[in-house]
């Protein structure tokens, strides 16, 4: 378990590895990245400036992380967050999760990931031909959270 | 009191961190202070339908109790991921 | 959408590469990693031998990608299956699906997963202290195609 | 026609694949036939609960005709992933 919130970019397949480095265990990894589109909306992207509150972030990325592992079989979770000025096709997020069996892979990253969306403390700002304008949080982001109830 | 604000909440109060001195007992308190001592406060929580409110870096609510608090945080919601 | 069916490792943060070179209208990618354990069962695992049917296997994991991309709005997937020796802690399969919003992105593969291990013809073979032993379908992989009718 | 074995049932029978001359009608009649041929066939096929079949490349069922058929092949349920 371990979460960096970082201005670099990172490698998916080499956060793979290091998951499972020296270890014989694991049945299934999952891997989510989101990345930057150009699009939002219809309207065109220049860049988008990701913004968050240090200290809290990485708190609450690794409550949910812990939260991730008392309801699933965890080997092994990692997740990175950029913050910072990033171009269109960047990497934004990642999260991985390794486990025995792949059902719990699946839903554990998708758990992470729909409560990342909603609890952590990140703003992302698109640059548009009008200006940098606040992304508004959606309300199906916070649907998603219903199904762990 | 550290109070801290985010993203356009950041934007429209024209900082981002400031030490406030107040006696104000909950979370809704602090805000009706500080929307009464200058505009740019009151255009930033003039709706707290879309303000969250962090204490001590944990989510918390308008009605919370500032006791013991060291840390306030202003913000949008979230829309990282 | 493509398939590869082969002896060699891969690498999946290269397999993210390429799904994603030179567009900028990807926002979710999701990876699903297969590695042999080294115990099935309580028992010690020495190594895996995976044998498939050259020619059906290639067309049946075209068709489950296929499938994916009319139920879900995927940009690119990819399917890698390996055959041959492996030893424990080494990758067997890699399932990789690209979509604008995550939600497709994670069903999309978990569909493919599990399309995979109950259609594509392969066929493990456990190397353990007593000899081979074939692998047994579990009734698990097969129910879990239930919920995606 | 040619005639595939995979994993166990190839090693049961012996071989990988072969050529048979039949006229069997249906996918069930062929395996009655390859029963009454030989002991190995008779003890791959003992239970065709675990015996799945392809014909030309494309999962089938032991009812299924064998009109036009070029390829059959028999395996056991799959085990990959």
């Amino acid at each position: 378990m371990s979460v960096s919130v970082q201005l670099e970019d990172f490698d998916v397949g080499a956060e793979i590895t290091a998951l499972s480095a020296g270890r014989t265990d694991i049945g299934a990894v999952v891997t989510f990245t989101g990345l930057v589109r150009s699009t939002a909306g219809g309207q065109d992207i220049s860049d988008m400036e990701l913004e968050h509150y240090p200290g809290m972030t990485e708190k609450s990325l690794a409550k949910i992380e812990a939260e991730a592992s008392t309801r699933w079989s965890l080997q092994a979770s990692r997740i990175i967050h950029r913050y910072g000025k990033l171009l269109p096709g960047a990497k934004i997020v990642m999260v991985a999760t390794a486990s025995p069996h792949r059902g719990d892979a699946f839903e554990s990253a998708e758990f992470i990931m729909d409560y990342l969306k909603s609890r952590a403390p990140f703003w992302k700002k698109e640059g548009t031909a009008g200006g940098g304008k606040w992304v508004d949080a959606r309300d199906a982001d916070e649907e998603a959270l219903d199904r762990w109830d | 009191m550290k109070v801290l604000y985010f993203a356009w909440v950041r934007e429209r109060i024209g900082l981002p961190r400031e030490d406030i001195e107040t006696n104000a007992a909950t979370v809704a308190e602090l805000v009706t202070e500080l929307r009464a001592r200058e505009e740019r406060y009151d255009l930033a929580f003039s709706d707290m339908d879309v303000v969250r409110v962090a204490l001590d870096q944990e989510l918390s609510e308008l009605g919370a109790s500032l006791v013991g608090v060291r840390e306030v945080a202003f913000f949008p919601p979230v829309t990282g991921g």
